[in-house]
């Protein structure tokens, strides 16, 4: 990774995913919290174009800010009574304290593990990742759309009103 | 200072913890689902890292990988937002603290 | 002859601005560093775009030629009072929204509703990063250009949701869940219609010239654009785009009339001209996506070699956004549940058989012709996907129960008071 | 063929054929009914096919200073005639007449109006409040003697809305 | 050196196209019902029909193409290829496929047909014929596909529709339970199938084709008891499918479905499924002599115990949804006797003449508004169309002399006398029962005294009975039209044993060595026929004696053998078995009632102490077991930590 | 919007909205986007013009008449005096009862302009056919200030006739709009009636059964869109209406766009009118006298006209004094109102707006 646009370009993106990150852990509104989230999978959709792999940014914006964001939101209005509060459980200490243990080791196998790189970025167009979709993984996803399909009905059965139910059973 | 393999495992690293400590301390289901969301980022994060600096003949696999877990978790979350909805119809709270019918 | 000798390539020719841009940066690169060229680079191209393009646009066009010509269609004259021919008056809005007094409601989300106008404006901003003004001046010439259009043009639904959201108004609060359902509805078939598109021209680019693929290259090589080729595709994304936008006749997000002015009721001063500006901005980046896909961009069957691309493209997005309000100036608004089955029983369908036949055409071309594609199985296409767009529209709108014959559209006639008429038989079908 | 107004004899006439005995007096203008047969005979007026008074056109409240007048302007559409009845209300304290709005649902506006300015409670009416002035609006405004309030005011000079009692007694006749 | 019989000269010329059109018709027709004509009760039923009879004729020609040619003709595709997993996507076409599809197509046209009539007035036809389309398609589908992957996909399919089928009026609770019950006890059976998959993929070098299992089972060098495996597993698929014992619980649940369902998916081609698949992978039968013994004895087993059920009934339609699973037991017991020929033949006959007595038994259903016979009699007057067509239908079963069903019954009892004496023994009894409960049906639905039928009942918003039950009337022709068709083969199609063209076109189907091996056996002795013969008539007879003449009291017999027809009446207690033992008490009770048991006789007695300390163990557990994810997570990732730093610590870098 | 269904809420539409049409108020409470409740909050604006009507004399009142239905004070001119005149036996010259008829009728297109305005603008129509409609309303009012001098709240009828004759220049100007009319009422049809997106937005939309029209005291264009055939004109003539040739027009299921499309249709005979009331305009005096504090017998007169939004009826009782002792307007857009829940319930928002507009409410007549 040479020059230093690509350089600045790393650290900001890792300063806005990070922070917004932690923003998401230390809001107190559920909503201010979904916000940083979104800030943060932008900043991961940066990261993906920074490791040339600009279709997958753009498919994590549309996927993540542009679906699953905006369910999360969708989700947060339909519970209203169960308040807009991101609190923290009885278990967060020593779910911080074990991240933190977490983070330690992870850090340490990093910085401890020699990684043999390549110097030069593969180029991988939209086209590539479309072909080895279709041929090499092919199982992998006819198995990850029928997953979706199920999710989607799956979700709509669950939601589904006792009214619409009673509606479906008339029919 | 050149950015290497390491840097982006490192953000990786850390927005997985970020991840999973807002995954183990949130009360609403809602925000634990948010962590969980982040976790997925940050191993997305990790996989690109590797397919674009590690020297592999599978190229195109890091990034495949990636397209799986972008879609597993999407449906992930539609299921996961319709269980808190229909929770929340049910008992008028997603509240992870009260949601514990399996205890006796 | 003197004129025609400036169209040289060379950094005068103004047929193509990137000759000038590159010219500037080649002389920037032998003495500023390559990452300080870098960051120049990316300031000329967003502010080139900005001022020749986005700004003008947005404030003769989008703010006083829409009220201009709206006023027209309801027989007034439309602002005409500030400058020569109203010709200042969007200045004058500006400044009067900017001395009004921005009120925040005591119960609102006060980060929030300040946030939401920049998460707005900023996507709009981008979105015009791709749009090829020629063959070289592409501020961001990415490779999935279309993939990043309908990435971006996916936030601002969050700041209009987050905005409705803010401020604590039902009114509000209607606003914002009518855009999210109804932009989530219509994002299904406008990323459909754009797929037969890339299907078709075998690439996610959308400028290209000559040597690299793009949509706007291939419409260039094949001497067709490519609203002929897909007019259903076209027809496709002109609703889904102007659902998305909050255009008439599907304005229902800010619907005057029903939600006072859905998420931007509490918005005031110039977080509310944010929006207003910001709306004409997006309109008109997809205007100009448009013209760029489905209207030949900044090519003109041959013409573009005399007439400079950047006036061409400006030229036809001003054309499609008169469309924009044309239709704003005419058109009732559609109610929630008959866009929605608009989107998911009409678009929908119809976009995914397009889809089919866009492939069905591309194996038989490519079996057709071995590879070596020519323009004759083109216009075969072209001539065959007119027809099949116009049945399939007529056949399906049918099939879903469209029968304007059986409404009478002109009330009966009596002669006398007598009480209650019954309808004579055969009684005609309540829709 | 010109509408067939109804003299108030003609009006008595068919309410005895179908209620006997709902009829109190007839003028010339219109046909009073007793207050206890009102209801039946004027659901036999509008369901009888001879009379067919389906439309109730007209209902408003008049003050005779010693007693309320509530006047029903009924017709018909297919016969073509309209006919005017009466119903007297003698008590000016605690005026309560029964609601017509089963027989007409139109009524239902025009009796809340009628006892928005009247005071006439309409016994049997779905949802009668104050239509056109606020609750606790102290007074009925068009009774003739509204003038003469409790201490001789005239309401909503020095005592407004909201300080009015809410559920002060709506009217004290002084004759 | 195997010789397969793709390799010889002759095989069919029929056109590929033809075959795929076979099975695109039906799907067609679901198609167009599902997407257009749903709401149009004529049309979707005229039009799933025409679908269904377009296959049918089709079927025929591709089946004279076989008799005239012989031979096996495999056309296949590669469908995908993921990694080093093929799978192709074919037909093949021989003579067990033709017969098959002639079977499967002719009935299923017939019922169709049927279904315009008997279905009329339901609200929900479009959905039933939709159903119906897809069935006979995914049928088509399994009795084409020339790969075990793609048998199995039809094969769940068949499943499926089946499912939805039986659970037609899923507002029934009864009959939500009976698609529910069926769907997952043939589940059990799948997962064997879905294990011989399985091995295929993993031993053969994940070839799926048919020609290659079975030159793979025929290969000496294939380890024996891997063939015994692979077998053992499509039988537990066939057993899921066609009901065979211990499984047999779902079939006579499934009469829940509508008549047509019945005589279509569970007489003539669904169970029969089974039988088909162990005999397109006969070879691999033949191959294991343990698998095939299993084979032999469970289908016994099966035969012994439906016909004795079948015996008690007092429901028309369970008796011969027993009978069905009865002869599946014998068609299961002829494949395992070896009996390759008369399985396939008996599975032809059974499919007319059953389907034919389930058509019946609508009509009658039709006219009296129930399928219990006590509530029946005398309907042989008003129903003289439907008398005639069941006793034929009857008569075939029990294996009277000239029809049809005697000649295929007649083969599988002489393949078990050849191979084994005790099955004979038990297929001679079971053929004896048959001919007396299916006698037994008649005389009491047709003769004596009519007794009135179920009043309607005009509350039930489900039932949609048209007539009146107390006046009985023949079925309109839509309906009696098929019985008649069905009667023909199932007095006729005899024939086909009495000279070897029908064995030798379904054995061309089979690699060339066990071919030759069976076409030279003979099909028909004397001995084996005669006590056939004698059997059938000792059980009609009896039945005439005791339900026409009624010289005994068919209530002193019952009283005789009281724990006999207890157990008969109680279905051999299997339900109980399955509901009561696997389902409450294994699954959902047993391990707190093992606890409980062990602490009450065991534990107790012995030291209270101990006890207490289980009680203070499950608090600890209690507190684990808290049912918040989070702690769950958390132990999680704890765990996590502690591995990561014990392999680190175990072998520093 | 079935998949966002959540608590019901309450929705205020008014009195701030821009769809009210006046200060007027429906409190809606929603279930999603469906209406499961509708209460009509009305007396923003009341005048208690009834009760100040017992203080003035019977001329003094003729402008309060204007400010009733503000949008059609010809109109209610006519049915008060119409009123007085029956109560007193008046006679009214023949001129002024033609003058009469061509003034009310103009009134009823520059009302019915209004309300199909209004009304395209309630489905969302950005102001367009709103603006297209006020063109040729503002041509009417023209004519009325050329008569009168005013525009809105003319106070041009008189008891015993009108005000003042018809100027010179009257004439040439009413036949050249005369003849544009219809050319205009064809615009806005093709602009509205042909559209789909209108169509669906109206069609089925806040049906009013005709039993229910006739029950609930509907009148006007509700009554005539619901398949009643109904008109005061036609079934009980008044200043000459049997003289002219003209239809009622009926619609077919009483929704929406039956209401909208009568409106429409009575704009077309209306005109039919004027054409012959101009022809045969006779010569003579526009006005009886009448005594200025004029002193009507004792007695009760009920007189109706059939006004832009219905029956327009005025009920007046006499005590031999020189004001009236009761003073009672029928106001048909306060009784039209009192279907508005049947209406919207069951519907969504939008609906309720559209169904708010199509019945064609002014306030001030609603409240007085």
């Amino acid at each position: 990774m040479h020059g230093a646009g690509p350089n600045l370009a790393f650290w900001v993106l890792a300063a806005l995913t990070l922070v917004s990150a932690g923003g998401v852990m230390v809001s107190r509104n559920l909503l201010h919290a979904v916000l940083f989230l979104i800030v943060s999978f932008l900043g991961v959709a940066g990261f993906f174009i920074l490791l040339s792999a600009p279709f997958l940014g753009m498919a994590q914006i549309i996927i993540y800010v542009g679906a699953i964001a905006v369910l999360v939101l969708f989700a947060i209005l339909l519970t209203p009574r169960a308040g807009r509060d991101n609190g923290e459980t009885r278990w967060a200490a020593p779910g911080v304290l074990l991240s933190i243990a977490l983070m330690a080791v992870l850090l340490f196998v990093i910085t401890d593990t020699k990684w043999t790189t390549a110097k030069d970025a593969p180029e991988i167009t939209a086209a590539d990742l479309g072909q080895a979709l279709l041929s090499t993984w092919v199982l992998p996803f006819e198995i990850a759309s029928v997953l979706l399909t199920a999710a989607l009905i799956g979700s709509i059965m669950l939601v589904r009103s006792p009214e619409e139910e009673a509606e479906d059973a008339l029919q | 200072m050149t950015v290497g393999l390491e840097h982006f495992l490192v953000v990786g690293a850390l927005l997985f913890c970020l991840g999973l400590a807002v995954a183990l301390s949130k009360r609403n289901a809602i925000g634990v689902l948010m962590g969980i969301e982040l976790m997925l980022n940050a191993v997305n994060l990790t996989l690109l890292s590797f397919s674009r600096f590690q020297d592999t003949p599978h190229k195109v696999a890091g990034q495949t990988f990636v397209v799986f877990v972008i879609t597993v978790a999407a449906a992930e979350a539609a299921v996961a937002l319709a269980l808190a909805v229909s929770v929340y119809r049910n008992r008028q709270t997603v509240d992870v603290d009260q949601l514990n019918l399996l205890k006796s | 002859m003197s004129l025609l000798m400036l169209i040289t390539d060379n950094w005068y020719d103004i047929r193509d601005l990137g000759n000038v841009s590159h010219e500037i940066l080649y002389q920037l690169d032998r003495v500023l560093p390559y990452s300080l060229v870098y960051i120049i680079a990316a300031l000329m191209g967003f502010v080139a775009s900005f001022l020749i393009f986005v700004l003008p646009s947005q404030l003769f066009v989008g703010v006083l030629g829409e009220r201009k010509i709206i006023g027209r269609m309801q027989s007034r004259y439309g602002p005409n009072r500030v400058g020569k021919f109203g010709l200042l008056q969007p200045i004058a809005d500006a400044i009067k929204l900017i001395q009004k007094e921005a009120l925040t409601p005591k119960a609102a989300d006060k980060a929030v509703m300040y946030i939401a106008p920049i998460v707005f404006v900023a996507p709009a901003v981008l979105l015009f990063a791709v749009v090829p003004f020629g063959g070289h001046s592409v501020f961001a010439d990415i490779p999935v250009s279309i993939v990043y259009f309908i990435a971006i043009s996916g936030l601002p639904v969050l700041a209009a949701f987050i905005g409705g959201w803010s401020h604590a108004n039902k009114y509000s609060l209607f606003g914002s869940m009518r855009i999210v359902a109804m932009t989530i509805s219509y994002e299904v078939p406008l990323v459909l219609s754009l797929l037969s598109v890339v299907l078709i021209t075998g690439t996610m680019r959308l400028g290209g010239h000559d040597g690299i693929d793009g949509i706007v290259q291939w419409q260039r090589d094949y001497h067709i654009w490519l609203i002929f080729l897909q007019p259903l595709a076209f027809l496709i994304y002109f609703f889904c785009v102007s659902a998305e936008l909050n255009r008439t006749p599907t304005d229902i997000a800010e619907a005057e009339s029903e939600i006072v002015a859905g998420y931007l009721t509490e918005y005031s001063g110039m977080k509310w001209g944010l929006f207003y500006g910001m709306d004409i901005g997006y309109a008109l980046a997809a205007a100009a996506f448009a013209s760029t896909v489905f209207l030949g961009g900044w090519s003109m069957f041959g013409l573009d070699r005399w007439i400079p691309s950047w006036l061409i493209i400006i030229a036809k997005t001003h054309l499609f956004y008169f469309i924009f309000i044309w239709t704003r100036g005419t058109l009732p608004r559609l109610r929630i549940d008959q866009l929605m089955t608009f989107a998911w029983k009409f678009l929908l369908p119809l976009s995914l058989a397009n889809l089919l036949v866009i492939a069905t055409e591309k194996v038989i071309w490519n079996k057709a012709t071995d590879g070596n594609f020519d323009n004759f199985w083109v216009y075969i296409f072209a001539a065959v996907n007119i027809l099949l767009s116009v049945a399939a529209v007529f056949i399906w709108a049918r099939l879903l129960g469209y029968r304007p014959e059986a409404t009478p559209k002109r009330p009966r006639l009596v002669n006398t008071a007598s009480g209650y008429v019954p309808i004579p038989a055969p009684s005609r079908e309540v829709r | 063929m010109p509408t067939r107004w109804w003299t108030g004899q003609e009006m008595a006439e068919a309410a005895e054929r179908l209620v006997p005995g709902s009829v109190a007096k007839s003028t010339d203008a219109a046909c009073y009914l007793h207050v206890e047969k009102m209801l039946e005979a004027m659901e036999a007026l509008r369901v009888d096919p001879e009379t067919d008074f389906l439309h109730l056109t007209n209902t408003c409240g008049v003050d005779f200073w010693d007693h309320f007048e509530v006047v029903y302007h009924v017709q018909s559409f297919d016969k073509n005639q309209f006919g005017t009845l009466k119903v007297e209300c003698w008590e000016r304290d605690d005026a309560v007449l029964p609601s017509v709005t089963g027989v007409w649902y139109g009524a239902w506006m025009q009796e809340c109006e009628t006892y928005d300015l009247f005071g006439i409670k309409f016994e049997g009416h779905p949802n009668l409040h104050r239509i056109l002035l606020w609750e606790g609006f102290p007074g009925w405004p068009l009774r003739k003697d509204f003038l003469s309030m409790p201490g001789g005011l005239q309401p909503g000079l020095n005592e407004f809305a909201g300080t009015a009692r809410r559920d002060a007694p709506p009217v004290v006749v002084v004759e | 050196m195997l010789h397969l019989a793709t390799e010889a000269a002759a095989h069919p010329t029929v056109s590929e196209g033809v075959l795929w059109a076979i099975l695109a018709a039906p799907f067609v027709g679901w198609a167009l019902i599902v997407l257009y004509v749903r709401k149009l009760p004529l049309v979707a039923g005229w039009l799933a029909a025409a679908a269904v009879g377009v296959a049918c004729v089709l079927s025929y020609v591709v089946l004279f193409n076989v008799i005239a040619k012989g031979g096996i003709a495999v056309h296949t595709h590669e469908w995908f290829r993921a990694g080093d997993l093929v799978v192709n996507f074919g037909v093949r076409i021989d003579g067990l496929t033709a017969v098959m599809l002639c079977v499967v197509t002719s009935v299923a046209f017939l019922v169709q047909v049927y279904s315009n009539g008997y279905m009329k007035g339901d609200p929900g036809i479009g959905r039933y014929f939709a159903h119906m389309c897809l069935f006979t398609t995914s049928m088509i589908g399994l009795v084409l596909a020339d790969n075990l992957f793609m048998i199995f996909i039809f094969w769940e399919l068949v499943g499926l529709c089946s499912y939805l089928l039986i659970g037609f009026w899923f507002h029934k609770p009864s009959a939500a339970a009976a698609a529910k019950k069926a769907f997952i006890v043939t589940r059990i059976g799948d997962l064997g199938l879905l294990a011989a998959l399985l091995l295929i993929y993993t031993r053969n070098d994940g070839n799926f084709d048919v020609s290659a299992i079975q030159a793979w089972a025929l290969n000496s060098g294939t380890p024996g008891y891997l063939v015994t495996l692979f077998a053992l597993g499509i039988f537990a698929g066939a057993v899921g499918k066609s009901a065979q014992f211990p499984l047999q619980v779902w079939l006579p649940d499934a009469m829940e479905g509508p008549t047509p369902v019945s005589a279509l998916i569970h007489a003539a081609t669904m169970v029969a499924a089974g039988v088909y698949l162990m005999a397109r992978f006969f070879p691999v039968l033949e191959a294991s002599p343990d698998a095939r013994h299993v084979v032999a004895w469970i289908g016994a087993a099966t035969a012994l115990i439906g016909a004795t059920i079948a015996l008690v009934q007092t429901d028309f339609k369970r008796v011969m949804a027993y009978s069905t699973v009865s002869q599946l037991g014998l068609m299961m017991l002829g494949l395992g006797a070896l009996g390759y020929v008369a399985a396939i033949f008996h599975l032809l006959t059974h499919a007319f003449f059953k389907s034919l007595l389930f058509l019946s038994s609508g009509n009658v259903n039709h006219a009296t508004n129930t399928f219990d016979m006590r509530l029946m009699g005398g309907l042989r007057k008003q129903m003289p169309i439907t008398l005639v067509t069941c006793v034929i239908g009857s008569l075939s079963l029990a294996g009277v002399v000239p029809l049809a069903g005697f000649w295929s019954k007649d083969e599988i009892l002489l393949d078990a006398w050849r191979d084994n004496r005790g099955l004979w023994v038990v297929a001679s009894l079971v053929s004896a029962m048959t001919a007396f409960y299916m006698f037994r049906a008649i005389f009491l639905v047709f003769f004596g005294e009519y007794k009135g039928g179920q009043p309607v009942d005009h509350h039930d918003e489900d039932s949609h009975f048209h007539g009146d039950p107390a006046h009985p009337h023949e079925a309109p022709l839509v309906m009696w039209l098929p019985l008649v068709i069905l009667a023909v083969p199932a007095i006729g199609a005899g024939i086909f044993a009495l000279n070897h063209g029908f064995r030798n076109l379904i054995v061309d189907a089979l690699p060339l060595e066990i071919a030759d091996q069976i076409k030279s056996e003979s099909s028909f002795k004397w001995g084996v026929a005669i006590a056939s013969s004698a059997f059938a008539a000792g059980g009609i007879l009896l039945a005439w004696a005791i339900y026409y003449k009624q010289w005994f009291s068919s209530r002193s017999i019952r009283m005789g053998f009281a724990p006999l027809t207890n157990l008969f009446e109680n279905k051999w207690f299997f339900d109980r078995l399955y509901e009561d033992f696997f389902v409450k008490l294994v699954l959902q009770r047993g391990w707190n009632r093992l606890l409980e048991l062990n602490d009450k006789y065991v534990v107790d007695g012995v030291v209270n102490g101990s006890a207490r300390v289980a009680s203070m163990a499950s608090d600890r557990l209690r507190f684990i077991q808290s049912g918040q994810i989070q702690g769950y997570g958390l132990g999680i990732a704890a765990g996590v930590v502690a591995v990561v730093i014990a392999v680190y610590a175990a072998n520093p870098l | 919007m079935n998949a966002l269904k959540s608590e019901p809420f309450v929705l205020n539409i008014g009195p701030q909205h821009p769809s009210t049409h006046g200060v007027f108020r429906v409190k809606v409470t929603v279930d999603g986007e469906r209406i499961i409740d509708a209460e009509m909050v009305m007396g923003y604006l009341h005048r208690s013009m009834e009760k100040l009507a017992e203080e003035r004399t019977y001329t003094q009142n003729i402008p309060f008449t204007d400010r009733t239905d503000y949008l059609s004070s010809m109109s209610n001119n006519l049915g008060y005096c119409l009123a007085v005149e029956k109560l007193a036996t008046i006679e009214v010259p023949d001129r002024g009862s033609a003058i009469r008829v061509i003034m009310a009728e103009f009134q009823r297109i520059a009302s019915h302009c209004m309300a199909a305005g209004a009304f395209t603008n309630d489905t969302g129509a950005w102001q367009t056919p709103v603006m297209w409609a006020f063109r040729e309303r503002e041509k009417i009012l023209d004519l009325f200030e050329m008569t009168c001098g005013a525009r809105l709240t003319c106070n041009y009828m008189r008891i015993g006739g009108v005000a003042f004759d018809l100027p010179k220049e009257f004439e040439p100007h009413a036949r050249k709009l005369v003849d544009t009319l219809p050319g205009f009422v064809d615009e806005l049809e093709g602009l509205m009636s042909e559209n789909e997106i209108f169509l669906a937005r109206t069609r089925g939309v806040a049906v009013v059964p005709h039993e229910l029209a006739a029950n609930a005291s509907l009148a006007g264009p509700m009554l005539r869109g619901s398949g009643i055939a109904w008109d005061i004109r036609k079934a009980d003539p008044y200043c000459g209406y049997e003289k002219y040739d003209f239809d009622i027009p009926i619609g077919y299921q009483g929704d929406s766009f039956d209401r909208f499309i009568v409106r429409l249709e009575e704009m077309r005979q209306s005109v039919k009118i004027i054409k012959q009331a101009l022809d045969g305009l006779p010569s003579g005096p526009h006005s009886t006298q009448v005594p200025l504090a004029l002193r009507p017998p004792k007695g009760e007169a009920y007189a109706r006209v059939e006004g832009p939004r219905g029956e327009l009826g005025y009920y007046l009782v006499s005590d031999e004094g020189p004001s009236p002792y009761r003073f009672h307007i029928r106001p048909p857009s306060f009784i039209n109102l009192s279907v508005l829940k049947q209406m919207t319930v069951g519907h969504s928002v939008a609906d309720a707006i559209v169904a708010l507009g199509s019945v064609d409410i002014v306030v001030g007549e609603i409240d007085r």
